[in-house]
């Protein structure tokens, strides 16, 4: 526990520099559309292994954090011309703040019940949200095409949003690696194997998860509003699509919860994986693999979850205990 | 002698059972306190409402001068009470040295991680799990688990220590050295309130002894006086001659 | 507004709200028993659907019937799935569960997709309506109301008064015990399954009868599942009755007071101020 | 009207353009001066826009088929230019639209993009079409928003959403001049939000009194209340729906219900074959297309009404729909662009798109050039379908509106 | 005769073995006390034995057939009968449902009534708490419960493990009484127990494992006089 950046710090910071940086270095455009999509998923994944893989609770709906940085991001730029970094930095304190008010609230309640009200929230929210004039109600917000002048112009804006992303995606596996190797990622994980023996062990258990909660959110909330930006619109559809949230479990459960190399590598697979199903051109007999693209990632998440359930860093753990002081 | 903890006509109710009418003493600071008493006597319950798991429907408890009555059992634990529970409870998927750092880190002293580190490793040795500080808490085995319990309620260097049925699932020699454990502890200047159904252990370490009977405190004083109170004899012990025979047995 | 207008919004509530009743309570079975969210709920609703659909459009029979074949695909289905997908996980943390009948769904889903597209499907039937003054009731509404209130009934006679449904509840209260008790545990899980796919299917098949649906629209009523699994109490299989009737009326009710895109927010606000305040639901559920 | 859009993508071109020299050669070594020109796009095979989607897409790919087989287009130069199609799944969903164009605008080096079905996703799409250069014809995506953005490269093939229903009151007015009072119940999305609002907008200007305006969400099926808060309101007319499903289900509960209106309108699903499996519930609903079999406009480009039928049918097995049409146009447009601009230059096909003015089976085309709006289409006409019954009792569409093109006159009070 | 042959088993959790080679014998209607050290492997022993896990080698018989391969429910409708140790009772029951469904067995069915009352004889206390749901019940009481649970159950072998685990004296000596009467009453059982003296003094045979092997076995009389057993056991 003393050599708090050793090896598995470096490595993670490694995984991500090898994902992130080509883009930049050979100035590919198409690169970078691919690579964004993985660090987005890279963030939301590391983002909800906070309070998934650390804590131990299982939020579904965590895209609600995604969706309302997104529309509070939007409705700046839109409304006042907000600059991205400002439009950003409100999006992730927003979904901070409705994961601090939630917190308490919600996180007494426990295992699936829990994650029963997160889906309950996100739905709750997209509807309201459907319903609010300010944020466009069910027609959402537009930009116009203009709102890309000041950043170069709309391919250099792309670049300064694909900037953004890298950083942030710096940013969330640093500070997921620096909290878990912290006193208070060791009270989350205490909390994770069994919450009575913690509160019995003196910590405010309460207190401790409305902030792994807070935590978990702000990163999803400062992404969204980069997402959105680079969109150019927003609709309560796509910005709460509960899909996305469960795909973001399923990224994490492929590398390995509360790992913090579990979810990039779970995210890059998956990505990886969908976006040669989705674009594949393979054909076996009379069926094109792209129409059974949603079966073969079905029958894939099945057999993860049947015989690798601890994801591949975890397999890898348990595997190679040696391993165990490398991959965090 | 400072009064560490009071207990004052405590109740607690589940629905219609009245599982603690009215349980009142006093714990001097230094002593070892035996809690006996037949099973469902609500033993486990008065743990729980001491360190702050059940709200008492009636009735205070001060610890350390302090009404601490209604206080969550993670304020408590900040004042310096620890616990062992009577079915383990491991953090399975952390270390033995991360279990017994947690206790260190979030108890009495608060300390951050690498004294906390420290400390683990002293209180690992003292209960001899130092051997296995970087297994995984969820592959030892029972004893072992009954261990790391107390070294992690040990860790947080409580002043009040609440032993729940410690030497269950114990055989006769490990018995002898979880005793001898516990009495080390109090060494130390830890006062300790401990559920026992084995009579040879509460008898040679208690200093003094409460029964509880249907959440009736129906005896109190030393392990003499309480072994031939003919109330305890009564509800719990069943016959004399078979008293002695396990008191001498032991 | 005057009074039939209430009372026509009354009984369309009850009406659809009995059938919600029925699709939460495959949900609350299985949950009941296994401690699983059945994410693949939807799916089997849909397939209840298309079944019926397929055998009407088709063969032309007649969708009551058709349902007792939905009925029986439902639970070899279920079965199916218990064996292939939630046997192995079924001790794992709930969130294997959830991902794996999360997998199960993406797979239904993705056959039916390939299969029939997403096109919207209606089947056109019709058994005329019932007219009462100025209240007028679908017959198909109302057939579909006395076929849940049988199977309701059927479901309880089977829980407490036969072997099986005892079993079923043993197994639910503790595996192990059950299994040294001589019960099958894993045979009778695989038949709870069954009959909470069962349920969805017969859900899926009613509804089929009177709305156009496609692959997806299982989606819906999966949602409206947990609502009223959670209203009445999850585990609850009375309580999903409750819930749906609960649910019904609110829908049925409430936007004549409100713009009606407002009913989801308080539904859903509904849904999340139960699960704070009273998390085992109205009738007591199973934590 | 050259502005950042256009010039910064021209830093980023040449790289990727290099490549797209030699890939089409490979593929077509035959004639030296035939050219490969790929037509990027991506469509909903799975998801909920499906429907609409796959109907555009036939319509797209008719269109390939029809210019490939008659030897393609020649230009200027002499070249002849042959069309193939390159296309993704975008799942009816906006995550990876962005991705996806970038991919076919930059490593499938697409020359020309459609878009995807609906005004959602057009939209996240145009974004990628401007910001690399690439000319996009729109179809399906009638939401005017898209082409108020400034942009200067995306067209618009449908007449725009607010539009939608204006028709259908003018008939309505031209019906029975007495009819003041409407609701207005509509899908609570970005398209039939847009066309609600411009109906209500118009609607107030005409003098009618709007009773109720309700939106219902995505998805919806269960219509009993809403139609129970219709009753309750009283209208005599009422407007709106969305997109198929919805509609249909709205149409058929309103009938089960019996609502005793004058008048029924509804967005998108009338107009569809399929509408008509609701047997009786479809008689006398109105809907806005975009275009229709019947409707005969004199072609001055591209094939005759009859013409594009007969081919749909023989290629599909089915009688066409609008979103078939719309696929079809998009196609035609970009063709009559490439011809008149002899060439396949941006700049060259995006100024004879500017100037384009004729007249389609699909109706007049023609797109706005003002930089507040630029791309937006100006020129084409909704028309208006009624279900009603022939002679021998079956159910048949009817165009009843605009009165110069109607087919029948119309059912009216419908109840 | 013995009813129950162990033959050369191995055991064990995932990857690790718990188990090597264990033969044991246990003759019908005989009181056979399995003890031995913390973790040594005797409830994995039970639950190998009634199904819960399989043995990796050896074979198990019963009545001369051999059931190694059989699980657990079917053990139990055969008269194998495990009271597992950590009670494992239905709690969102009733005692009396507990009870019930203990007898679910074709075997035990008939017997129910009768049983029943023979079970609240044995535990009063259950009786006076007949319609409570098991799962707020003490940990002793729960203990009671998971005991009477088993009798109901009409075995012809009964296993038990850890019966005196958190159970007042009292209760622990009655219990041992009732064990004999059930013996007597031409009921195999087999007891696991930590209390070493109190086993093998009820005990007509017994074995003492150690690290996963059996380390000696005879008459429980002579076991208790080991010299080795005392010594390790019994802290003599
Ligand atoms: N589910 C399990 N997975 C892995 N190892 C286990 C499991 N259960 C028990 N063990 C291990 O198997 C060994 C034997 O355990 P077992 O419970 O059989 O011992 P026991 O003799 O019954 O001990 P006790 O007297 O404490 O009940 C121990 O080392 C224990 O840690
Ligand atoms: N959460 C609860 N809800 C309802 N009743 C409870 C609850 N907890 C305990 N009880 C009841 O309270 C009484 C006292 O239980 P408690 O666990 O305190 O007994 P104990 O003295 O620790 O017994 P043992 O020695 O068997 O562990 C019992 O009758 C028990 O059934
Ligand atoms: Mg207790
Ligand atoms: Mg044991």
């Amino acid at each position: 526990m003393k050599t708090r950046f050793d090896l598995g710090f470096w490595l993670v910071l490694v995984a991500i520099a090898v994902i992130a940086f080509p883009p930049i270095l050979g100035q590919n455009a198409a690169l970078r559309e691919k690579t964004f999509t993985i660090l987005l998923a890279i963030v939301m994944a590391s983002s909800l292994n906070i309070i998934m893989g650390y804590t131990g609770y299982v939020s579904f709906g965590h895209v609600v954090f995604y969706g309302l940085g997104g529309y509070m991001g939007m409705y700046l730029v839109d409304n006042f011309a907000a600059p991205l970094p400002l439009a950003v930095l409100a999006g992730g304190i927003i979904s901070g703040a409705l994961a601090f008010l939630l917190g308490k609230a919600i996180l007494r309640l426990r295992g699936a019940y829990f994650a029963l009200v997160t889906i309950g929230i996100n739905e709750a929210v997209r509807t309201f949200v459907s319903n609010f004039q300010p944020f466009g109600a069910a027609t959402g917000i537009e930009l116009q095409f203009a709102v890309y002048k000041p950043y170069g112009g709309p391919a250099q804006a792309l670049w300064f949003v694909y900037y953004s992303v890298v950083g942030l995606a710096i940013f969330g596996v640093v500070f997921s690696y620096w909290l878990k190797k912290s006193k208070f990622g060791l009270a989350l994980m205490t909390i994770r194997e069994d919450e009575d023996a913690a509160e019995v062990l003196g910590i405010f258990t309460p207190d401790a998860k409305t902030w792994a909660f807070v935590f978990s959110a702000i990163l999803p909330g400062m992404l969204g509003a980069l997402f959105f930006f680079k969109n150019g619109n927003v609709e309560p559809s796509d910005a709460f699509r509960l899909g996305f949230s469960i795909e973001s479990l399923v990224m994490i459960m492929l590398g390995g919860q509360g790992t913090v190399l579990g979810p990039i590598l779970g995210a890059l697979s998956y990505q990886q994986l969908r976006g040669a199903l989705l674009t594949s051109d393979i054909v076996i007999g009379a069926f094109p693999l792209k129409d059974f693209q949603l079966v073969i990632s079905g029958v894939l998440l099945l057999l993860i979850v049947l015989f690798i359930p601890s994801g591949f860093v975890g397999w890898l753990r348990q595997r190679i205990p040696q391993l165990r002081r490398v991959l965090e | 002698m400072t009064i560490l903890l009071s207990v004052q006509g405590v109740t607690k109710r589940f629905g219609g059972l009245q599982a603690l009418t009215r349980v009142t003493f006093d714990l001097p600071q230094g002593q070892i306190l035996g809690l006996i008493g037949p099973n469902g006597a609500g033993k486990t319950t008065l743990f729980n409402t001491i360190n702050g798991v059940y709200v008492p429907d009636e009735g205070r408890t001060m610890f350390r001068g302090k009404d601490v009555t209604g206080k969550k059992s993670y304020e408590l634990s900040r004042m310096g009470m620890a616990r062992t529970h009577q079915i383990v409870r491991p953090l399975n998927d952390l270390t033995v040295l991360e279990n017994v750092m947690a206790g260190a880190c979030f108890g009495r002293e608060n300390h951050p991680l690498d004294a906390a580190e420290k400390i683990a490793k002293e209180v690992l040795s003292f209960v001899g799990l130092n051997a296995r500080s970087s297994q995984l808490a969820g592959s030892l085995n029972v004893a072992q688990k009954k261990r790391l319990e107390m070294a992690r309620a040990l860790a947080a260097k409580p002043y009040l220590l609440l032993l729940d049925e410690v030497l269950a699932g114990l055989n006769p020699s490990e018995i002898d050295g979880m005793v001898q454990t516990v009495l080390n502890i109090r060494e130390q200047g830890i006062t300790i309130i401990m559920i026992e159904h084995v009579m040879k252990a509460v008898m040679n370490v208690s200093d003094r002894i409460i029964v509880l009977d249907y959440g009736h405190q129906i005896a109190e004083g030393s392990p003499e006086e309480v072994v031939n109170n003919p109330k305890v004899v009564e509800a719990y012990l069943g016959d004399t001659r078979m008293v002695k025979h396990l008191v001498r047995e032991a | 507004m005057n009074f039939f207008t209430l009372l026509t919004a009354l009984i369309d509530g009850l009406l659809i709200g009995v059938v919600y009743g029925i699709a939460a309570m495959g949900l609350n079975l299985i949950w009941g028993v296994m401690r699983v969210i059945n994410l693949a709920h939807g799916a089997l609703i849909a397939m209840g659907m298309f079944t019926v659909y397929l055998l009407y459009s088709n063969f032309g029979l007649n969708p009551y019937l058709a349902l007792l074949l939905a009925a029986v695909l439902g639970l070899l289905m279920g079965m199916l799935i218990y064996f292939v997908a939630i046997k192995r996980v079924q001790n794992a943390p709930y969130l294997s569960t959830l991902l794996a009948t999360f997998a199960v769904n993406m797979i239904l889903i993705g056959l039916g997709t390939a299969a029939f597209t997403t096109t919207p499907r209606d089947s056109g039937f019709s058994i005329g309506s019932l007219s009462l003054g100025p209240i007028t009731l679908q017959g198909t509404r109302l057939v579909a109301a006395f076929v849940t209130l049988a199977v309701t009934g059927t479901l309880y006679f089977f829980l407490y008064r036969t072997i099986p449904g005892k079993h079923i509840r043993a197994v639910s209260n503790n595996r192990a015990a059950a299994e040294l008790m001589g019960i099958p545990s894993v045979r009778v899980m695989a038949l709870s399954f069954g009959i909470g796919a069962m349920l969805a299917a017969i859900a899926g098949a009613l509804i089929a009868t009177f709305f156009s649906f496609t692959v997806l629209s299982g989606d819906v009523y999966q949602q409206k599942s947990f609502i009223i699994g959670v209203l009445g109490g999850l585990g609850n299989p009375l309580g999903a009755l409750l819930g749906g009737l609960i649910l019904g009326v609110l829908e049925g009710l409430l936007p004549l007071a409100m713009p009606n895109t407002w009913v989801p927010v308080i539904e859903f606000g509904l849904f999340i101020f139960i699960l704070l305040v009273k998390p085992s639901g109205l009738l007591g559920g199973k934590k | 009207a050259a502005p950042a859009a256009t010039q910064a993508p021209a830093a980023e071109a040449p790289a990727a353009e290099a490549p797209a020299a030699e890939a089409p050669a490979a593929e077509a070594p035959a004639a030296a001066a035939e050219k490969m020109v790929t037509i990027g796009f991506t469509a909903s095979l799975t998801g909920k826009l499906n429907v609409e989607s796959t109907r555009q897409n036939n319509g797209l790919n008719l269109w390939m088929q029809q210019v490939n087989d008659a030897g393609g287009v020649k230009l200027a130069d002499g070249t002849v230019v042959k069309f193939q199609s390159k296309f993704y799944d975008d799942e009816s969903n906006k995550d990876r639209v962005q991705e996806l164009y970038t991919k076919l605008a930059i490593e499938d080096n697409a020359d020309f993009l459609i878009s995807p079905y609906s005004s959602g996703l057009a939209d996240a799409a145009a974004v990628i079409a401007e910001q690399y250069g690439k000319i996009m014809i729109t179809t399906g995506a009638a939401s005017e928003g898209t082409y108020q953005k400034g942009y200067t490269l995306v067209y618009q093939t449908y007449t725009p959403a607010g539009r939608y229903l204006t028709g259908s009151l003018d008939l309505l007015a031209s019906l029975d001049a007495n009819v003041k009072k409407i609701a207005i119940v509509h899908e609570n999305d970005k398209f039939s939000t847009d066309v609600a609002n411009a109906l209500e907008a118009y609607a107030t200007a005409q003098g009618y009194e709007i009773v109720l305006r309700e939106g219902y969400d995505s998805g919806t099926t269960d219509f009993a209340p809403i139609i129970n808060k219709i009753e309750a309101a009283a209208p005599e007319a009422v407007l709106g729906g969305g997109h198929f499903a919805d509609g249909q289900q709205f149409a058929k509960s309103m009938s089960e219900k019996s609502l005793a209106v004058k008048f029924i309108s509804l967005l998108v699903a009338p107009p569809e074959p399929t509408f008509a499996e609701i047997g009786d519930a479809a008689l006398g609903i109105v809907g806005p297309s975009q275009w229709e079999p019947l409707a005969a406009f004199p072609a001055d480009f591209g094939p005759t009404g009859a013409e594009f039928v007969e081919a749909y049918k023989a290629a599909y097995g089915e009688e066409p729909s609008y979103h078939g049409a719309g696929g079809y146009m998009a196609g035609l447009i970009l063709q009559k662009a490439i011809e008149s601009a002899g060439s396949l230059d941006t700049e060259a096909v995006k100024a004879a798109l500017d100037a384009i003015d004729m007249t389609t089976f699909f109706g007049k085309i023609k797109f706005d050039v003002t930089p507040e709006s630029h791309g937006l289409q100006i020129g084409h006409e909704m028309v208006y379908v009624q279900w009603q019954k022939d002679s021998a009792g079956a159910l048949v569409k009817q165009v009843v509106w605009p009165s110069a093109g109607k087919t029948a006159e119309s059912l009216f009070p419908i109840r | 005769m013995s009813i129950l042959q162990i033959k050369n088993v191995d055991s064990g959790y995932g990857e690790v073995q718990i188990l090597w080679d264990i033969s044991l014998d246990v003759q019908e209607k005989q009181l056979t006390a399995l003890v031995g050290g913390n973790g040594v492997g005797k409830t994995t022993l039970l639950k190998t034995i009634a199904g819960l896990i399989r043995p990796w080698k050896g074979s198990i018989l019963f009545d001369g057939k051999d059931i190694s391969r059989i699980p657990a429910y079917a053990k139990a409708e055969m008269g194998l009968v495990l009271v597992p140790e950590g009670r494992q009772l239905f709690t969102d029951m009733s005692i009396q449902e507990n009870l019930e469904m203990g007898a679910t067995n074709r075997r035990a069915k008939p017997h129910l009534k009768a049983n029943l009352e023979k079970v609240y004889e044995m535990f009063p206390r259950l009786k006076e708490r007949m319609n409570q749901k098991s799962g707020t019940l003490s940990g002793g009481e729960q203990q009671m419960l998971a005991v009477a649970r088993g009798i109901m159950a009409a075995p012809r072998v009964l296993m038990i493990d850890e019966m005196s685990l958190g159970l007042a004296p009292v209760l622990v000596l009655q219990l041992f009484e009732n064990l004999r009467q059930l013996r007597d009453l031409g009921i195999t059982v087999v007891l696991v127990e930590q209390n070493v003296q109190m086993a093998l003094a009820v005990s007509d045979e017994g074995y003492v494992i150690a690290e996963g092997k059996v380390e000696m076995h005879g008459p429980a009389s002579d076991l208790a006089d080991n010299e080795h057993v005392r010594a390790a056991y019994l802290g003599l």
